[in-house]
């Protein structure tokens, strides 16, 4: 098998992506010409920050510390309302660069009014963010109701008829039942996983580290937790999953692709290594496909079940 | 591994030495590995427990360096009324530093943005460099460093009042010495809207810059995406940018800014 | 403060101990000859093995595997039963060695058998482990289910006056539920926490690494996760905590404390690194109590709480 | 990090070459940068994925090394179908090495055990120190490594029934040999039954031994106990055990172990 002869292109749930790499939502926050070059560095598309329908401040520095295995965050999702990201989008979508654009919430409601907003200023797909783990009553707390996944996915699913992902928390006993109800109620597949809740505390002080106190772990040290949340929802869903957490190499990427995984979303590694590291996980998925003998990334998607 | 080899986690370090630079900016001095062997342009991140966390240009690289701190919101109020025997916590150094082209370098510093220039005039110092330093504050009472930058190279005060030294805002004074041919990289630490003007005179001139910039920064490290100019990331792939480098972001450059949640306002001059 | 006037002694729910360092449940099994070792190492008591009523085989190995940040292990509670455990527990109590006795089951009846057994057999305490992520039926499972934690810690606390500690998940959306079920059924104190259900994928074979392909994620990785937990049980209850998850230096062993733990146990580390860590953790506390003027640990149990 | 310093991760390696040792046990050659670090002693553990893990002495230590694997088991079995081209994950190396004592030293290997000793007779050549190597097996079809152990010191043959060289147990030979009082130590790699045997001689002539023990292993890496004897773990402070630390657990040497659930059973004599 030479290079020429593979494809690293995939379709999930109507995305054509160039590749199975994107960008996940937060990172790098959501101004087009930082998209932009994350998409000439390789990635095939990017999530946007997580918008809600009015602007929201972040949380007070310190909002990020580093842990062993990555990063603590609590951003607090600040962002400025989604008709600030209209202006981005807009740019995005005129260089045909995909963006699928990230909504949070509690209110059915406003993932109506987002939805229209943004599907109109050109978002390529949606991802709900039903997860982050350090703000109260729009993150996990949404996730754990079935109920309002369900009403916040319909709602969406109403207004727009582009994929829309669910994005679910890696620390929930009832992922299975997330994952249920937001594809019964008409998402297009699950991003697995968001960053679980957790904390650090400086001994001098005897403080946490962050203002917020409670954080949401990020990088190499979630990677085991979210391959395993993959691999659980591909023995119930034959929608597509988008792996994310802690990939930092072209191994890390393959696992989430062999757990089942139609993509896979970075993050954390842009900043504990670079963005560059987009360019080396296509080549070593290469590599890969061109040892094993895969001419597309779907002849090894979910692979690591049929051995069990 | 020791958790002190996280290098963005904060680590305590004892304030050994507080020096009053000017009736209202304070060096602070410490004992840090990380930061004496950091390169003149990184910057640190100082946290105060229950107060704030600020990044800081490093002014003094050194078995004791310093950071050298304007007060201008709570948590550099706070900074600059510790004493010696204090705790501030570190994290970083971060960000690329300045590169030094040339033989003959226009360095150019005004305010809180002299801090990386003290340490880089050093720098070029030590490798028999020439260089011309103008040395600006809006008024006579803002002016630090002098005695230490006279000791490296040669310094040319300016005030925006005139109340010391050549009259004007450090812009008019560094274009007036860049068209005299006789530099070639110039190196600065402005407020974005003077490096705007700044750099107009360079490009036509065809003449190099590296600019340190400062823009809000909620992580650091690149994560969040608060720092950005343009594509670049100001704590990654700045502070300090070159002339290419500003070429691309110039749209942006001292007109508008992101706020730490991402949202657009002008930048202002101070 | 000099050395002389520190006392690392804690007394946790009747337990005297002489410091707060405690193996964790399953490192190195039960043998009483490396408890004793461990004892010697430092370690002020030692947690056995889970036990099970009848003896239960070990996974087929694969059951470790390392990751960044830890290891995942699927041992599966292999274990002799309880009465082959009584043999050790007789040696170790005639040397004065405190032993938690760990339990695991699904009957409640179970628990009044074992409880009995090792009760008599001299265990100093109890551990309720209600939280194997790898296990079916028995562990995360139980913990999941408030009404199975009433019935299974009533009956353990009916049939023994001696501490019982209910050991939880750090993945759980119910945390806070469990513990209080678990406290107002008679546990005089939490253990927190676990590992996290987490998997490896082997790229080359396209295989989990481990024989029962999901494992428990312990190590470095989980500290952030688990200081997190026992921060938030901290929140809601007065009751003694012992913190559990990823300690490999005295520093993060202060974090627990200060999170508001009384004991810390360790595991992983002494595998990551060696089993004369547990005396470095023990002069690094001893160091920072002289450095900030503590003489008991109680002087900063929970102290991150104060500053909020 | 690269995933692949991670030495308790199976990394997989292609068999370079299969030796045939004795038409039963086979050597799998292969390249391993870990391997080719390791001490005589270390041990890896080998994967088959779907099949079994295993622990298997590292027998030759090179920039090909090579395990020697007996056929008792169907993970062994399979090893021993294996051929040049096919994949085997390992992971480690392991454990504490054969530490050299004494000038003239008595090896004594027999079946399985005789792997590490062959890297150790061949460490100790290159340090131009004179040794002694019983080489043992039941019966002469067990023999194995017999040209590379001569070139590197004597050989003494044995079998059980005498089929080959001296006749009786490893322990009957050795024994005779220590009583000669000419070594000042003693390696072993044998079933522990037999090892009871030797430490006893040796002990009574106060030589020092190291022996090199295998006891059931879940982890490898010394979390789960399952090696453990007395208050040693196999694993981390063996394989090799010197006298001090044999005469620690002698209670349970050859006498009894623990299966990979704790329980505690016999010890057999193969
Ligand atoms: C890379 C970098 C390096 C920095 N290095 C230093 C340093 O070495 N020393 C130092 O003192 N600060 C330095 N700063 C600024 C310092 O970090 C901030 O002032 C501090 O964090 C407060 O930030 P803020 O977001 O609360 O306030 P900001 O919104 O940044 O400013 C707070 C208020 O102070 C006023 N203000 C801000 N900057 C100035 C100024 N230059 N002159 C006059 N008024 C001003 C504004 O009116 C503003 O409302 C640096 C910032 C960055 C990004
Ligand atoms: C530290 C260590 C190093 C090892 N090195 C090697 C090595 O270099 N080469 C190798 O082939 N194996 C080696 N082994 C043994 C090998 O790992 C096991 O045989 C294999 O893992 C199967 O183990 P098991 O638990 O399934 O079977 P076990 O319970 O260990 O044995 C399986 C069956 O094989 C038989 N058996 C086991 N050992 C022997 C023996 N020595 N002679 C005759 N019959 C036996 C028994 O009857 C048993 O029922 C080593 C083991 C350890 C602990
Ligand atoms: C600084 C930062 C901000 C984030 N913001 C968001 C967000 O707004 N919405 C969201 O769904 N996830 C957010 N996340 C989570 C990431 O999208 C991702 O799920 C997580 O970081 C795990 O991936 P990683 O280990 O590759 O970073 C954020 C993560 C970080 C580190
Ligand atoms: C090999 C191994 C076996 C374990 N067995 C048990 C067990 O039997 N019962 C239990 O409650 N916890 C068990 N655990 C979990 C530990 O007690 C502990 O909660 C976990 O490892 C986190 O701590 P650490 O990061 O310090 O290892 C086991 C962990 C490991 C690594
Ligand atoms: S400050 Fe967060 S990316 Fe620069
Ligand atoms: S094999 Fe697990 S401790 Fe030795």
């Amino acid at each position: 098998m030479s290079q020429e002869q593979i494809s690293l292109e995939v379709e999930i749930a109507e995305l054509s992506l160039r590749n199975p790499i994107i960008l996940a939502s937060g990172i790098l926050g959501h101004s087009a010409e930082i998209f932009e070059r994350i998409y000439e560095g390789g990635a095939a598309a990017v999530v946007g920050k997580s918008i809600s329908l009015l602007p929201r401040d972040a949380y007070k520095p310190p909002a990020v510390v580093e842990v062993r295995g990555g990063f603590l965050n609590a951003i607090g999702l600040g962002n400025p309302g989604a008709e600030a990201f209209v202006q981005e989008l807009k740019k995005l979508s005129a260089k045909k660069i995909p963006v699928i654009a990230s909504m949070f919430g509690s209110d059915p409601e406003d993932f109506v009014k987002m939805t229209k907003i943004l599907d109109s200023a050109g978002a390529s797909a949606f991802e709900l963010n039903l997860s982050c783990p350090h703000v109260k009553g729009v993150g996990t707390e949404v996730g754990q109701d079935p109920d309002l996944v369900t009403k916040i996915v319909s709602a969406t699913r109403r207004n727009t008829s582009k994929p829309i992902f669910a994005k679910v928390s890696p620390s929930s006993e009832i992922l299975l039942q997330t994952v249920k109800a937001a594809e019964d109620a008409g998402a297009s597949g699950i991003t697995a996983t968001n960053t679980i809740r957790a904390m650090a505390l400086d001994v001098e002080s005897g403080m946490p580290y962050l203002s917020n106190r409670y954080g949401g772990l990020s990088g190499e040290a979630l990677h085991p937790i979210a391959v395993r949340c993959v691999y659980e929802i591909a023995e119930h869903t034959k929608n597509p999953i988008i792996g994310c957490g802690g990939v930092v190499d072209w191994e890390s990427a393959v696992e989430f692709i062999l757990a089942g995984a139609s993509a896979v979303q970075v993050g954390t590694v842009l900043a504990s290594k670079s963005i560059g590291t987009i360019e080396e996980i296509l080549n070593g998925i290469k590599g890969y496909m061109v040892r094993k003998g895969y001419r597309r990334i779907s002849d090894f998607v979910g692979l690591a079940h049929s051995g069990k | 591994m020791d958790s002190h080899t996280l290098v963005s986690r904060p680590r305590a370090v004892r304030i050994t030495k507080v020096r009053d630079e000017n009736g209202q900016a304070k060096s602070l001095f410490f004992r840090d590995e990380f930061s004496s062997k950091a390169l003149p342009g990184n910057f640190v991140i100082v946290w105060l427990p229950g107060i704030e966390e600020m990044p800081m240009n490093i002014s003094r690289i050194d078995s004791e360096s310093s950071v050298t701190v304007w007060p201008y919101s709570p948590g550099t109020n706070a900074l600059c009324s510790m004493k010696e025997g204090d705790t501030i916590w570190l994290r970083g150094p971060y960000g690329n530093p300045y590169k030094i082209l040339g033989n003959n370098s226009l360095l150019i510093g005004s305010g809180s943005g002299l801090s990386p220039l003290l340490a880089l005039a050093k720098h070029i110092a030590s490798k028999k460099l020439s260089a011309t330093f103008i040395l600006h504050a809006k008024t006579e009472q803002g002016l630090i460093f002098h005695n230490e930058l006279a000791k490296t190279c040669e310094v040319v005060t300016a005030t925006t009042d005139g109340s010391k030294g050549r009259k004007g805002k450090a812009s008019y004074v560094a274009n007036g010495l860049i068209a005299n041919g006789k530099f070639d990289v110039v190196y600065a630490g402005l407020g974005e809207i003077e490096l705007r003007m700044i750099f107009e005179t360079a490009e036509a001139r065809k003449m190099p810059v590296q600019f340190g910039l400062e823009r809000p920064m909620l992580c650091g490290v690149g994560l969040c995406g608060s720092c950005s100019i343009g594509k670049y990331l100001v704590c990654r792939d700045g502070p300090v940018l070159n002339s290419e480098q500003i070429r691309e972001c110039f749209a942006e450059l001292g007109v508008f800014r992101r706020t730490k949640s991402g949202a657009i306002v002008p930048v202002k001059d101070y």
